[in-house]
C-alpha cells in the first residue's frame, strides 16, 4: 500500500517559514529578556518563553497538530510523566 | 479503533510513525532525568550556577540556538519537498540541515574547547577550587550538551543515510515515512536544545 | 517431524534460524532459553547464599564472597528473570496470537532487543572476570558506594544498561503492535486480560526505564570523570541518587507484576469454565497500578535523609497503589464462584499465586507505613516481602504462565501427576525458606549480612532447609517439562477449552500464526460446554 | 518481635500489630473463601457453571473496604512516626561519627567511645554524620533507625525506658565489613551514667594509648597489624620501608617516613599505595597532632 495522498497534511513553505520566524523572536526574546534582573521571575520567563517554543516545534514542524488525537494524549502523557518526577521530588530537596 | 484497512497491509505507515514517537518519549525521559538533577542543584546551589554560567559565551549560544533552529526549518522544508515530489529542493534542504548540523558541532568543538584550555573540565583542579554550585554546573554542563552532541551526531548520520535514500529513489512522494521519523528525531534534538540554552547560558 | 513454526522457513538453516528469525514466536522461545540459563546461574548463587546463612560466622565464603554473590544474585534475578520474563517470553509469543496479528509491529526491533538483552547479559557476567573484580553493591548501586568501590561496577552497569535498553525497544514494540494491528473486531473490551497487563506494563517500559538508563550511565561518567553529580566530597546529594534509582525501580516492580496477574486472570476463568469477574475493572486496574505505581518510588527511603514532608506524601500514596491490587485479588476469587472448576496444574500455580502474592502485599502495606517501615527497612523483613511479591507472584505466575501455554508452544502436554508433586515441592520449599525471614526481620536481623548473632541461628537454618526443597521442586519441574518436549503426548490446538484466540491455531502454531485473519465476535471468556 | 525497650517502641508497635492483625484477617478470610469455593464448585460436584460478569454493588463495596482501611493504616504509621521526629527540649545530645566499618560516639564533654552508653529515663538525641560512605544507625530494640549520609547531618532520637544491654547494627551496605558494623548500646542507671561520664582519663601511655586512638577512630578496620593485606596496607613494618604510590595517575616510590605517614592521615587520596583503592577518608577533623606524633611512634615499633 501506499502512503496515501489524502490521509497525509502537507504544509505550506511559507507556513514553515512563519513559524520559523517566531522561534527566532523568542529567541531574541529570551536572550533579551535575561539580560534584565527581574529577580525570580526571570527563569520563570525563560522557561515560559521555551515551552512556547517547544509548543511550537511539536505542533508544527513535528506535525502533531495533523496526527489522530491518540498522538496527542499520548505525548501529553509523557510530558505529564515527566512533570510528576520533577514535581514529587521536589517535595524533598526544599523541605529538608 | 478500526483499523481493519491497514492490517492486511505490509507496511503501517501510521504505526511506524507511531513506534518513533514512543522511541522519543524515552528520549524526553533520559534527558529528563537530567533535567531533575539540574532542577535540585539549581535550586540548592543558585549561586554557583550563576557565577558559572556567567563564564560561558550567551553568543556561542545564541548562534547555536539559531543554527538549530533553521536547521529545523529545512529539516522540515524537505520534508514537504518529497510529498510534492519536488526532490531535488528534498535533496538540497537535507544536505542543509547536515551542514547546519555540522556547524553546530563545530561551534560546540571551539567552545568546549576554549573551556579545557582554561583548565575547566570535570575533575580539573582549576574547577574543584570553586565552590560545590560551580563544579555542579559545570559537571552537567559537560554531561547534558554532550549527550545533546551525541544526538546531534547520530542526527548527522540518520540524515546521511537519509540522503542517500532520497538520491537513490528509495525515498519518493509514495514513501517517505522514514524521512518523516528521521525529521520527527531531528526535531527532537532541537527540542532538547531549546530548553538547555537558557538553562545553561542565560541565568542571571 | 517438525510441525508448525519449527518447521525450517526462510534462507537459513539451524541455530542461525533461531537468532536471525524475526518470527515473534521464535523469539519469545530464545528468551525463554537465554533466560532459563541466566537463572539456573541466580537459582545457585541463591542457594549459596543460604548455605553461608545456615549458621554464624563464615561457614562457606568470605565477606567479600558474599557481597558479590548477593549482589549477583539480585542483578540477574531483577533484570535478566522477572523483568524481561513474562513480557519477553509469554508477551513475545502469546499477545500476538491473542489479538490476532501475524506478527509485531517491528519484527526486526524484536530480534534486536533479544541481541541487546544477550549482550547486555553477557557483559554483566564478563564484569565478574575482568577489572576490579565481581561487583559488590547490592542491586541497588548506592551512591556513593558505588562510585568508591573498586570492583568492576562500570561494566556491569554498562551491562544492565542494556538489558534495560531492550526492555524499551520491547515496550515500544508491544505498544504499537497493541493499537495497530489487532484483529478485526476485537476491541478494546474484547482484548484477553493478559494482551491488557502487557500493554500496561508496556508502557512503564517505555517512560521509566529511560530514567534508570541516564542513572547507571551517571554512575559511568562519574567514575571515569568525577563530574560530582552524586559524590558528596564535590557537593553532589547522594539522596539524589536513591530518587532517580527507585523512580525506576519502583514502578519496575509492577512490570514484573502486572503480566503476571495478566496471566492469574487468563487462567482462572479457563479452569473454572466461566467468564471473568468484572472484566473492566481488572483491565482499568492494570491501567490505575501503572499510573499510581509512578508516584510511590519514595517508600524506599524512608529512613535515607529525605524530608518528612515527602515521607509523609508517598506514604499515602503508596497505601492508594494497594487498592488497585486488592480489587484484582477480589475480583479473581469471585470468578470461582459458581464456576466448574478443575484443578490442573497451572491453576495450582495460580491460587498459589494469589495466596503469596496477598502475603507478599499484605508485607508490603507494613512496609508502607512510616512508624513500622523505620523499623524494618533493611532487614530481613523487605528480604521476605520481596521474595513473596517476586518469587511468590511473578516466577508463580510465569511458571504457571509456562504449564498453561506449554502445550501451546511446544504441542506436547507434560505429566500432570509429576507437575503436580514438583508444585508441591517448590510451594512447601518456597514458605519454608522465605517466611522465617519475616521474623528474623522483625527481630532486626539487618540484611546483607553474610555473619549474624547467635539469636538469629533458628530461622536462618529453617530457611536454609527450606532453600533444599525448593531446588528440588524446581528441579523435577524442569525434568518434567524438559521430558515431554522428547517424548510427551501430542497436546491437540485446545488441551484446556480455552476460548481466547491462541487456542484456535494449531499447537504448535504456524509461521504466519493464522491462515486467514480472524474477525472476533466475541469477548475472551466466553467457552463453550 | 523483640521486645521494645525505648518510649519510641510502644507507637510502632501499636502501628505493627494494627497492620498486621487486619492483614492477618484479610489473609485468612481470602484464602479461606478461595478454598472453599474450589471445593464447592469442584467440576465434580458443579457440572454447570454459571457466567457471572461482574456486579456494580460487590466492585463499588471492595474499592470502598480497601480504601479505608488502607486510610486507617497511614494514620497509625504516620502518628507513630510524629514521635520520632519531635525531640523533646533539652535531649542529651551525642555526635555519632559512621565510617567504614565502625561508630565513634562523642559526647559533649569531649568523651569519645565506641560503645552507646546511655541514662535510662532520659532523651537522648543523636546526631549522625559519615566520613565515606552511607551507613544506617539501626537499633531493633528502640525501633529507630537513620541512614547516615555523607555530606549533611541526620539525627535520630530515642528515651531507653529499660536497663540493659541491646544491639546497635549497620543496617545500610557499606561495602566489605558491613556485617561487622556492629556494637552496643548501654542502657545505664542514671548515677552509674554520670559516674562513667565524669571519669576522667588516664593519661595518655604510648603503645597503649596509640592503639586505642587506632582502634576507635577506625583504622585498624581496614589496616591490619599482623601483615595480613585487607582493604589498606598492613602496619606491619610499614615504617622506613620504600613504597610504591600513584600520585596524580603517576607512579612513585616513596619512603614511609614520618612527613609520609603524617600526609597519609591528613590526605589519603593524594598518594595511594599501588594496588588499593582511594578509600581512605581524611583524619583532619579527627586526629590531632599529638595523636598522629603518638601513632607514628607505635608504627615505628611495629615490626
Ligand atoms: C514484584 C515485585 C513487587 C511488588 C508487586 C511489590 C508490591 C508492593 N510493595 Fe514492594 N518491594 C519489592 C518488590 C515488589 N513490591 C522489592 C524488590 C523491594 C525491595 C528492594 C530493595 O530494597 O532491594 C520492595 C520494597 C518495598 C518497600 C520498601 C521497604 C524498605 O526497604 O523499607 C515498600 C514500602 O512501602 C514496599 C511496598 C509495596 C506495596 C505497598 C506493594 C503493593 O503493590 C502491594 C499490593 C498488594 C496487596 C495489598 C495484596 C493483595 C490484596 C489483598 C489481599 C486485598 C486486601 C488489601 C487491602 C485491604 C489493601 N515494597
Ligand atoms: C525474582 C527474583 C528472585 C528470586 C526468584 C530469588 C530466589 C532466591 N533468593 Fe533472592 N534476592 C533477590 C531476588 C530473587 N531471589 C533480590 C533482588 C535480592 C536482593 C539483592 C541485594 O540485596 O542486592 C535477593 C537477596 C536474597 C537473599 C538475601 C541476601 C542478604 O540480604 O543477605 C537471600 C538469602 O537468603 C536470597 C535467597 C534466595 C533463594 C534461596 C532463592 C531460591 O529460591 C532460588 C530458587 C529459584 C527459583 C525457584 C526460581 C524460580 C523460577 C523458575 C523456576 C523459573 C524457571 C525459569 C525458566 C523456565 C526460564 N536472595
Ligand atoms: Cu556501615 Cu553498613
Ligand atoms: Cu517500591
Amino acid at each position: 500500500m501506499k502512503q496515501k495522498k489524502e490521509d497525509i497534511h502537507i504544509t505550506g513553505y511559507k507556513n514553515y517559514l512563519l513559524v520559523w520566524l517566531g522561534l527566532m523572536i523568542f529567541t531574541v526574546l529570551t536572550v533579551a529578556v535575561a539580560r534584565i534582573d527581574l529577580g525570580s521571575i526571570n527563569f520563570l520567563a525563560a522557561m515560559l518563553i521555551a515551552s512556547f517554543k517547544a509548543l511550537l516545534v511539536i505542533t508544527f514542524f513535528m506535525h502533531l497538530l495533523y496526527e489522530q488525537r491518540l498522538f496527542k494524549i499520548m505525548v501529553f502523557f509523557s510530558v505529564v510523566t515527566l512533570a510528576i518526577f520533577i514535581g514529587l521530588t521536589f517535595f524533598d530537596v526544599p523541605f529538608r | 479503533m478500526n483499523n481493519t484497512s491497514t492490517i492486511e497491509s505490509h507496511k503501517d505507515y501510521i504505526g511506524a510513525k507511531m513506534g518513533m514517537w514512543l522511541f522519543l518519549f524515552t528520549e524526553l525521559l533520559l534527558f529528563g532525568g537530567l533535567f531533575l538533577i539540574y532542577a535540585v542543584y539549581r535550586y540548592s546551589y543558585h549561586g554557583g550556577f550563576q557565577a558559572g554560567s556567567g563564564e560561558l559565551s550567551t553568543i556561542a549560544g545564541t548562534v547555536n540556538t539559531v543554527i538549530l533552529i533553521t536547521s529545523s526549518l529545512t529539516m522540515a522544508v524537505s520534508i514537504s519537498a518529497i510529498q510534492r515530489g519536488n526532490r531535488k529542493l528534498c535533496l538540497a534542504m537535507l544536505l542543509a540541515t547536515i551542514l547546519f548540523a555540522a556547524a553546530f558541532m563545530v561551534n560546540k568543538y571551539f567552545e568546549w574547547g576554549a573551556k579545557i584550555h582554561h583548565g575547566i573540565y570535570p575533575g580539573s583542579p582549576e574547577l574543584l577550587s570553586n565552590d560545590h554550585g560551580t563544579v555542579l554546573f559545570y559537571g552537567l554542563y559537560y554531561v547534558m550538551t554532550g549527550l545533546h552532541g551525541l544526538h546531534v551526531l547520530v542526527g548527522m548520520v540518520l540524515l546521511s543515510i537519509m540522503f542517500f535514500l532520497v538520491y537513490r529513489g528509495r525515498i519518493d512522494s509514495t514513501d517517505f515515512v522514514k524521512l518523516e521519523n528521521s525529521g520527527l528525531y531531528w526535531h527532537f534534538v532541537d527540542l532538547i536544545w531549546i530548553f538547555l540554552f537558557p538553562l545553561f547560558y542565560l541565568i542571571t | 517431524m517438525k510441525s508448525g513454526f519449527y518447521e525450517a522457513k526462510g534462507k537459513h538453516r539451524g541455530i542461525l534460524s533461531w537468532i536471525l528469525s524475526t518470527d515473534h514466536k521464535r523469539i519469545g522461545l530464545l528468551y525463554l532459553f537465554t533466560m532459563l540459563t541466566f537463572t539456573t546461574v541466580g537459582i545457585s548463587l541463591g542457594s549459596l547464599l543460604r548455605l553461608e546463612l545456615i549458621a554464624p560466622g563464615e561457614t562457606i565464603m568470605a565477606a567479600g564472597t558474599y557481597n558479590a554473590v548477593f549482589t549477583l544474585h539480585g542483578v540477574i534475578m531483577i533484570f535478566l528473570f522477572v523483568i524481561p520474563g513474562l513480557p519477553a517470553v509469554f508477551g513475545n509469543f502469546c499477545m500476538p496470537l491473542q489479538i490476532g496479528a501475524r506478527e509485531v509491529a517491528f519484527p526486526r526491533i524484536n530480534l534486536f532487543s533479544w541481541w541487546l538483552f544477550v549482550a547486555g547479559g553477557i557483559i554483566a557476567v564478563m564484569s565478574l572476570f575482568t577489572g576490579g573484580g565481581p561487583i559488590d553493591t547490592g542491586w541497588t548501586f548506592y551512591a556513593p558506594y558505588s562510585i568508591k568501590t573498586g570492583t568492576n561496577v562500570t561494566l556491569a552497569v554498562f551491562g544492565v544498561f542494556l538489558i534495560g535498553f531492550s526492555s524499551i525497544l520491547t515496550g515500544l514494540n508491544f505498544i504499537t503492535t497493541i493499537h495497530r494491528l489487532r484483529a478485526p473486531g476485537m476491541n478494546w473490551f474484547r482484548l484477553p486480560l493478559f494482551s491488557w497487563s502487557i500493554y500496561s506494563t508496556a508502557w512503564i517500559q517505555v517512560l521509566a526505564t529511560p530514567i534508570i538508563g541516564i542513572t547507571l550511565l551517571l554512575i559511568m561518567v562519574e567514575r571515569y570523570f568525577g563530574i560530582g553529580v552524586f559524590d558528596p566530597d564535590k557537593g553532589g546529594d547522594p539522596i539524589l541518587f536513591q530518587h532517580l534509582f527507585w523512580i525506576y525501580s519502583h514502578p519496575a516492580v509492577y512490570v514484573m507484576v502486572l503480566p503476571a496477574m495478566g496471566v492469574v486472570s487468563d487462567i482462572i476463568p479457563v479452569f473454572a469454565r466461566r467468564t471473568i469477574f468484572g472484566y473492566k475493572m481488572i483491565a482499568f486496574s492494570s491501567l490505575a497500578i501503572a499510573l499510581l505505581g509512578s508516584l510511590v518510588w519514595g517508600h524506599h527511603m524512608y529512613t535515607s535523609g529525605m524530608s518528612d514532608t515527602a515521607k509523609v506524601i508517598f506514604s499515602l500514596l503508596t497505601f492508594l497503589v494497594a487498592i488497585p491490587s486488592a480489587i484484582k485479588v477480589f475480583n479473581w476469587i469471585s470468578t470461582l464462584y459458581k464456576g466448574s472448576i478443575t484443578v490442573g496444574t497451572p491453576l495450582l500455580y495460580v491460587l498459589s499465586f494469589i495466596f503469596l502474592f496477598a502475603i507478599g502485599g499484605l508485607t508490603g502495606l507494613v512496609n508502607s507505613a512510616l512508624a513500622t517501615d523505620i523499623h524494618i527497612h533493611d532487614t530481613q523483613f523487605v528480604v521476605a516481602h520481596f521474595h513473596y511479591t517476586m518469587f511468590g507472584g511473578t516466577a508463580f505466575g510465569f511458571v504457571g504462565a509456562l504449564h498453561f501455554w506449554f502445550p501451546k508452544m511446544f504441542g506436547k502436554i507434560y505429566s500432570e501427576k509429576i507437575a503436580k508433586t514438583a508444585w508441591a515441592f517448590i510451594f512447601v520449599g518456597f514458605n519454608t525458606t522465605f517466611f522465617p525471614l519475616f521474623m528474623l526481620g522483625m527481630n532486626g536481623m539487618p540484611r546483607r549480612y553474610y555473619d549474624y548473632l547467635p539469636q538469629f541461628q533458628t530461622g536462618n537454618m529453617i530457611a536454609t532447609i527450606g532453600s533444599w526443597i525448593l531446588v528440588s521442586g524446581v528441579v523435577l519441574m524442569v525434568v518434567n517439562l524438559y521430558r515431554a518436549t522428547q517424548k510427551g503426548e501430542e497436546a491437540g490446538s485446545n488441551p484446556w477449552g480455552g476460548a481466547s484466540l491462541e487456542w484456535h491455531v494449531p499447537s504448535p502454531p504456524p509461521h504466519d500464526n493464522f491462515d486467514e485473519i480472524p474477525v472476533v465476535e466475541t469477548k475472551p471468556y466466553e467457552f463453550k460446554y | 518481635m523483640i521486645s521494645g525497650a525505648s518510649n519510641i517502641a510502644e507507637h510502632v508497635d501499636n502501628a505493627f500489630i494494627f497492620i498486621i492483625g487486619i492483614s492477618i484477617l484479610l489473609l485468612v478470610s481470602i484464602t479461606a473463601v478461595m478454598i472453599f469455593f474450589v471445593f464447592k464448585y469442584h467440576s465434580s460436584k458443579n457440572t454447570k457453571p454459571e457466567n457471572i460478569e461482574g456486579n456494580n454493588m460487590l466492585e463499588a463495596l471492595w474499592i470502598a473496604i480497601p480504601t479505608v482501611l488502607v486510610l486507617f493504616m497511614f494514620y497509625y504509621g504516620w502518628t507513630g512516626y510524629k514521635v520520632m521526629r519531635d525531640v523533646p527540649e533539652g535531649a542529651m545530645e551525642i555526635h555519632v561519627k559512621a565510617r567504614m566499618w565502625s561508630w565513634l560516639f562523642l559526647y559533649e564533654n569531649g568523651k569519645k567511645n565506641s560503645v552507646l552508653y546511655v541514662p535510662v529515663g532520659k532523651p537522648v538525641k543523636l546526631l549522625l554524620s559519615s566520613q565515606d560512605v552511607i551507613h544506617s544507625l539501626f537499633i531493633p530494640a528502640f525501633r529507630v533507625k537513620e541512614d547516615v549520609v555523607p555530606g549533611m547531618e541526620t539525627f535520630v532520637w530515642f528515651e531507653p525506658t529499660k536497663v540493659g544491654e541491646y544491639d546497635l547494627f549497620c543496617a545500610e551496605y557499606c561495602g566489605l565489613k558491613h556485617a561487622d558494623m556492629i556494637t552496643k548500646v548501654v542502657v545505664m542507671k542514671e548515677n552509674e551514667f554520670k559516674r562513667w561520664y565524669e571519669e576522667e582519663e588516664g593519661e595518655a601511655v604510648p603503645g597503649i594509648s596509640a592503639r586505642e586512638l587506632l582502634d576507635e577512630n577506625g583504622c585498624l578496620d581496614c589496616h591490619t597489624e599482623d601483615g595480613t593485606m585487607h582493604m589498606a596496607p598492613t602496619f606491619k613494618g610499614l615504617f622506613g620501608t620504600m613504597r610504591t604510590v600513584v600520585t596524580e595517575g603517576e607512579e612513585r616510590s616513596i619512603v614511609a617516613d614520618e612527613p609520609y605517614i603524617r600526609k597519609s592521615i591528613l590526605e589519603p587520596e593524594s598518594d595511594i599505595v599501588k594496588g588499593f583503592e582511594p578509600l581512605m577518608p581524611s583524619y583532619l577533623d579527627e586526629l590531632s597532632g599529638k595523636d598522629i606524633e603518638i601513632i607514628i611512634e607505635y608504627l615505628k615499633e611495629l615490626k
